[in-house]
């Protein structure tokens, strides 16, 4: 095991553990917080992989914008009743099942990746440059690339009017 | 670098994000669940791309897309959180359905 | 007025169209073109189309005629019979669309266009039954008759695409060609084939609509429920009867189908206390003669007898409507003494009893001699069926035979003869009680002469006629005699045993036997065959109550059902490949 | 540089997508809140895209799915007149994601990779979901959008997962690089399986098969009736087509993966359909579950995609398919605007007292239903069972013709509703605004449609694939 797989699964660890933390606590923002580290993480993972430009995006997107905007939203939705500040039960009666199909997804995924992948390694080489993929988008993919400016653009119409409350109307 | 050290991560997050989804009460944090399945998606996508060295970038150009598509979707989704809290004053998903 | 003679002027004209095309074909036997459709892509069976290649068959010529002349007549006799009704418009148009469809299924040789021609004749009689929507009875028998014949559709339409898939085409003179060279699948055919019969023709376990229709105009059970449409099932299995006269299992499951619903029927019609419904169960058990005739391998017979009881039995239904509007109601109780008042409805309708009794020289002697000569023939067991099975069809068509005649002369005494038993406070009979106009005793009088008519020409067999003949007769006599010891012919037992056939043992165990018989079976059919239908019913409204309390409004729990149902595909997707 | 764009895959789309922003646009400088501000160059746009299609002069089933998609969104704007835009509804941005959600459906079914496939059913999904909550200051449609938009989030990161497996056993997501890699017998078997049907999951997800239909009923009972008309016909059309060539073009290596579940996934939907559609008493949620088990008939025959049949069936049905459910739709939007009710007991006698949304109701159930004189839904009933028989799924044909027999209970129930006799006082339609009479008209020429179809359907069978 070399340095790299070393800091690897010690964010592994840090994403995973933090993934769980985000799921489970009881404070709303707290949950939000956990989150980031998450992300952070996962941008840490990226960047072993050498795909930094990915992880920049990931760094700007989520943590920047996302998080942001879920943070917004959970002091918008506070609900007035907060019987002892959101210590109540966050979670729902379903959770036992949601628990079982979690594992077993984990699970499942896990044994299939080994079954196909088990000792296959990832060869050092740079490949994540923002030169290589601002080439690969906007040769191969530009189509598609241009298909998620509207995406964006519906999405933001949508967003929008679903918002705009009903009494200006 | 075993290849399998992200792909066993990316199955835990994923595992993870879907229990979000299916037992969180609180309609913003379910989709926080989904932004979790997304990134082990995407965790797998780099490292194959890394894996294979592809030539087109497949794998990190779709990883874009992925977290451009979450994004958006995030932002409609909080539109209708905050839209159906106006609606019925609550983001519980047990009582929005009542 | 004049707009009521303008239907029966286009239904006239549409006769006169067919019977130019239809009477040069009359003595032909030969088919002279076939058609075969186009083959689809990859050499595969071709597109169902709808091409309109109508072709006359030997033997079709004579029921396009029978279609359109019973129609005809239906039409002017409803000119008075329902020409005041405000609906007359639609009834009378549904009549013209009827007529055309059976056109369609009679004339074509492409099973999609008999197939819709099929759908429309049902969808006309579910119409016709429900004219008088006012009634719940009505409603209720439009309903089942629609509902029961869906399955005999199912079966045609897989029947169809068995056909299509098996020889490669639609055409039925096609697939008669392709099957003379390498038969297949003969025995799916046939069964698929026997449930569009089954339900039609309301055979056996699928009989209980046909006299639930009787609420429907009487012009309209004359024209559909006795002349054309449920003599379509039969006409069907006649038609198709080459593509599963392989298959012994075929033949002997429509044999017991046949030998069941003939007795089943004439007893119930033994039974009636009502001459519609005693006229529709009777309609049944013809029908399942008929069928006799293509089990054992004779169609035409089988064609023969559905052109005769066609005539007689629309005239008997047509006559049974001028004593309805006589003396307002169809129960028997209240008819009786009609001989004088009714003259020509008591003599023509004599002539339709007497047909069905089978008593020469009426064309359904001649027609129910051929079926039995050919239920006879096949007891050496060469035609495809069993000899057990052809003595045992034998039998029961002989007792049937019996019971016919008995029930026949029964519903001929308690109409017309006797003082009137419900006719009035004073026992007398109504002076309103009168011959019905001529717009309705005219086609009874056409129809009666066709009765003796048809029987010109007829192959006569020496030993089934004599034997036929003489248990037709001793059918009548016995109920004659009954009559004439003062009997009321009512179908309870205990006072006829009592009062009369003390000195007839004999006699009168047949008539227990008969009674009992009939009490079983309608106990069966309520209490048996309906639980199909009630059981699937409920069972479905059971599932769709629990899917119900799935659908919950919970996202939470959709998501749950969502991952559960990956999870078990992603197994299934693992597991199985 | 040139930019490596297929014009036949990206032309009617683009044409679509640049008519949204135009409705947008002109509606904002619109002072009236009508539909003839974003309206007309919706409409236009369209027909542009038609025209746009009909002139790259493409063949196929993709391209047979993009017709039926912008016939359908045809049918759709035009027919959104009877809509109440002046209180209820905002016309540009109504108008504006009806568009974009149409060019996503264009997009979906002339797709050559996955990353454009995922992307455009994005394009697709987002603007829907944002349909069925546009109606505002009211609790139901923002209900049964959030509904729609978590579970299809939740079926996009599933697919999503399985596409990025898909990618790492064959190092490539585009179509025929696809079909190429799982051909060969050293890819490991487990994981394709999973990654085939984790893919399938998302389309199966737009197409409202069990068990991704929940959202179904909801999403059609909370939102405007054309809106549901929208989704049930075009969005299900083209995630069918898109579907259909996935499996056809990149995955037939995988058939053994997807051949059964595809298959269970068919007959279950149909079922369940059913039995859920003969429980309602309001048309628009009978028609909701209806769709559901119209889903499950249109997916059988994907199960034998690489036979003689297996592109033409499904693309004739759903071709039939969505006619008659847009008229049924529309006529049912009619309704709703005029008398406020589309229960069935308040649609009693409508085809004898208003004989001219009835009667094309009646018309549409009885084609659904598969039933004579609608011979049309007949011949495309027996289209999709052919070639579930020629690949020798006789189970899976045995359930289609049980639920031939189930669905007719209720679509005949509806039609003998329709035809029943009125109680109480006679209905007196009101005199309609001239919008509604518009809308009226689209139901009108569907329906005559249906009919001439009726009577001659080589005129369908033999112009599509």
């Amino acid at each position: 095991m070399n340095a790299t797989e070393v800091v690897f699964v010690v964010l592994s660890v840090l994403a995973a553990g933090s993934a769980l933390l985000a799921m489970t606590s009881r404070q709303l923002v707290h949950a939000a917080l956990w989150l980031v580290v998450t992300l952070g993480a996962v941008a840490g993972c990226f960047v072993l992989m050498t795909a930094e430009f990915i992880a920049w995006v990931q760094v700007l997107v989520y943590v920047g914008a996302v998080v942001v905007l879920v943070i917004f939203a959970l002091m918008l939705t506070r609900q007035g009743r907060e019987q002892g500040s959101g210590t109540t039960a966050e979670v729902t009666g379903n959770r036992w099942i949601a628990a079982v199909l979690g594992v077993v997804a984990a699970v499942g995924l896990g044994a299939t990746t080994i079954a196909g992948f088990g000792g296959e390694r990832i060869e050092g080489r740079r490949i994540g440059t923002a030169a290589s993929i601002g080439d690969a988008l906007f040769t191969d993919w530009v189509l598609p690339f241009e298909i998620l400016s509207g995406v964006l653009l519906a999405a933001l119409v949508g967003a929008i009017v679903l918002s705009r409350s009903g009494s200006d109307r | 670098m075993s290849l399998l050290y992200p792909l066993l991560l990316s199955s835990a997050l994923f595992g993870i994000g879907l229990y979000g989804v299916l037992a969180r009460r609180n309609a913003v944090l379910m989709l926080l669940g989904v932004e979790l399945m997304l990134n082990a998606v995407n965790l797998n996508l780099v490292a194959f791309d890394a894996w294979f060295a592809d030539r087109m970038h497949t794998g990190q150009v779709l990883t874009l897309f992925t977290i451009a598509l979450a994004a958006a979707e995030i932002g409609l989704g909080l539109a209708i959180v905050l839209a159906l809290f106006r609606a019925v004053r609550t983001v519980d998903v047990d009582e929005v359905g009542r | 007025m004049i707009r009521r003679w303008g239907y029966v002027g286009i239904t006239a004209v549409l006769a006169v169209v067919v019977a130019i095309w239809a009477v040069p074909e009359l003595g032909r036997d030969t088919v002279t073109f076939v058609t075969i459709g186009q083959t689809g892509p990859d050499g595969g069976p071709p597109l169902p189309s709808l091409s309109p290649d109508l072709l006359i068959y030997p033997g079709t010529a004579q029921i396009l005629l029978l279609a359109v002349g019973v129609g005809l007549l239906v039409q002017i006799y409803s000119t008075a019979y329902l020409g005041h009704h405000p609906r007359y418009r639609s009834y009378a148009l549904v009549i013209v669309l009827f007529l055309i469809a059976m056109i369609a299924v009679v004339g074509t040789t492409n099973l999609w266009v008999l197939l819709v021609g099929w759908e429309v004749m049902g969808l006309c009689s579910y119409l016709l039954i429900g004219h008088e929507w006012e009634s719940p009875v009505a409603r209720a028998g439009a309903a089942k008759a629609f509902l029961v014949t869906r399955i005999a559709d199912l079966g045609l339409v897989m029947a169809i695409i068995v056909i299509g898939e098996t020889y490669g085409t639609y055409d039925i003179v096609g697939a008669q060609v392709a099957q003379s060279e390498q038969p297949r699948h003969a025995t799916l055919i046939g069964l698929l084939v026997l449930v569009a019969v089954v339900g039609k023709s309301a055979q056996f376990p699928l009989h209980t609509w046909l006299p639930d229709a009787m609420p429907g105009p009487t012009p309209i059970t004359a024209l559909i429920h006795a002349a054309t449409m449920v003599a379509a099932g039969v006409y069907l299995a006649a038609r198709l009867f080459q593509l599963y006269a392989d298959s012994q299992v075929v033949l002997t499951a429509m044999a017991v189908v046949a030998a069941i619903t003939m007795l089943m029927g004439a007893l119930f019609a033994w039974v009636q206390t009502d001459l519609k419904r005693a006229l529709a169960w009777s309609t049944v058990s013809q029908l399942a003669l008929m069928l006799a005739a293509v089990a054992v391998g004779d169609p035409e017979a089988g064609t023969d007898h559905l052109l005769a009881h066609g005539v007689f039995k629309a005239l008997l239904f047509l006559g049974c409507g001028c004593v309805m509007l006589a003396v307002g109601s169809s129960a028997l109780s209240s008819m009786g003494g009609l001989r004088r008042r009714m003259p020509v409805t008591f003599w023509t309708m004599t002539a339709g009893f007497a047909a069905l009794a089978g008593l020469v020289p009426t064309a359904g002697f001649f027609t129910k001699d051929s079926v039995l000569h050919a239920i006879e023939r096949a007891t050496d067991g060469d035609r495809g069926l069993a000899a057990g099975t052809a003595w045992v069809l034998l039998v029961v068509a002989l007792v049937t035979t019996f019971v016919t005649a008995a029930y026949a002369t029964r519903l001929w005494v308690l109409t017309f003869f006797g003082a009137g038993h419900g006719a009035g406070p004073h026992g007398t009979l109504g002076q309103d009680v009168r011959e019905a106009p001529l717009a309705m005793a005219g086609p009874l009088v056409v129809l009666a002469v066709a009765t003796f008519a048809l029987s010109v020409g007829q192959p006569l067999h020496l030993g089934t006629g004599l034997l036929s003949t003489v248990i037709a007769v001793a059918g009548v006599a016995a109920v004659l005699v009954a009559a004439r010891r003062g009997s009321t012919l009512a179908w309870a037992p205990r006072p006829l045993a009592a009062e009369l056939w003390l000195d007839r043992p004999f006699s009168r165990w047949i008539l227990a036997l008969g009674t009992g018989a009939s009490r079983v079976v309608v106990e069966l059919d309520r209490e048996v065959v309906d639980v199909y239908p009630r059981g699937g019913e409920s069972l479905a409204a059971t599932i769709s109550r629990g899917l119900g309390l799935a659908q919950s409004r919970n996202v939470q729990r959709y998501a749950t059902v969502l991952a559960v149902g990956v999870v078990m595909l992603v197994v299934i997707g693992v597991v199985v490949s | 540089m040139t930019i490596p764009v297929d014009w036949t895959v990206a032309g009617p789309a683009t044409v679509v997508m640049i008519g949204a922003l135009v409705a947008l646009v002109v509606d904002a400088s619109y002072s009236r809140r009508t539909w003839l501000g974003s309206g007309l160059p919706a409409t236009a746009a369209v027909l542009a895209g038609i025209a746009e299609l009909l002139r790259e002069d493409a063949t196929g089933a993709p391209f047979a799915f993009s017709l039926v998609v912008l016939l359908g969104t045809l049918f759709v704007v035009v027919a959104s007149n009877v809509m109440n835009f002046e209180n209820a509804m905002p016309p540009g941005e109504y108008h504006f994601l009806l568009m974009s959600a149409s060019a996503g459906a264009l997009v979906v079914v002339s797709a050559r990779d996955v990353v454009t496939l995922v992307v455009a059913l994005e394009l697709l999904s987002l603007p829907s979901i944002a349909l069925v909550g546009l109606r505002q200051g009211d609790r139901a449609a923002i209900r049964s959008a959030w509904t729609f938009f978590l579970a299809s989030v939740v079926s996009t990161a599933i697919t999503l997962m399985g596409v990025s497996l898909l990618y790492g056993v064959t190092g490539t997501l585009e179509y025929a690089g696809l079909r190429e890699a799982l051909v060969d017998p050293d890819v490991p078997g487990s994981v394709v399986s999973v990654a085939v049907v984790l893919t399938v999951v998302g389309l199966l997800f737009k197409l409202g098969a069990v068990p991704f239909h929940a959202w179904v009923p909801d999403a059609y009972g909370g939102t405007s009736v054309m809106v549901a008309g929208f989704l049930s016909a075009v969005s299900k059309a083209a995630s069918l087509g898109a579907l259909l060539v996935l499996l056809a073009e990149a995955l037939p290596g995988a058939h053994d993966a997807w051949g059964p579940v595809v298959a269970v996934v068919a007959a279950v939907t149909m079922t369940i359909g059913n039995l859920g559609a003969l429980r309602q008493d309001d048309a628009v949620g009978l028609l909701a579950w209806s769709s559901i088990a119209q889903a499950g008939f249109m997916l059988a025959p994907v199960v034998a995609v690489s036979g003689p049949y297996g592109l033409s069936a499904p693309v004739q049905y759903v071709a039939v398919y969505a006619l008659a459910n847009l008229v049924a739709f529309a006529a049912l939007a009619v309704v709703l605007r005029l008398r406020g009710s589309t229960r069935l007991a308040d649609l009693r006698g409508m085809a004898r007292n208003d004989p001219w949304m009835g009667i094309p109701l009646v018309l549409a159930a009885l084609t659904l239903a598969g039933f004579p004189p609608a011979v049309i839904g007949l011949v495309t009933k027996v289209v999709v069972i052919r070639p579930v028989v020629l690949d020798d799924h006789v189970w899976l044909a045995v359930v289609m013709g049980v639920n031939v027999m189930l669905g007719l209970a209720y679509y005949l129930r509806l039609v003998v509703t329709l035809c029943g006799r009125a109680e109480g006082e006679p209905y007196v339609s009101p005199s309609p605004p001239i919008s509604v009479r518009f809308a009226k008209s689209t139901v009108l020429i569907g329906s005559a449609t249906l009919v001439v179809l009726s009577a001659w359907p080589d005129l369908l069978l033999s112009h599509l694939p």
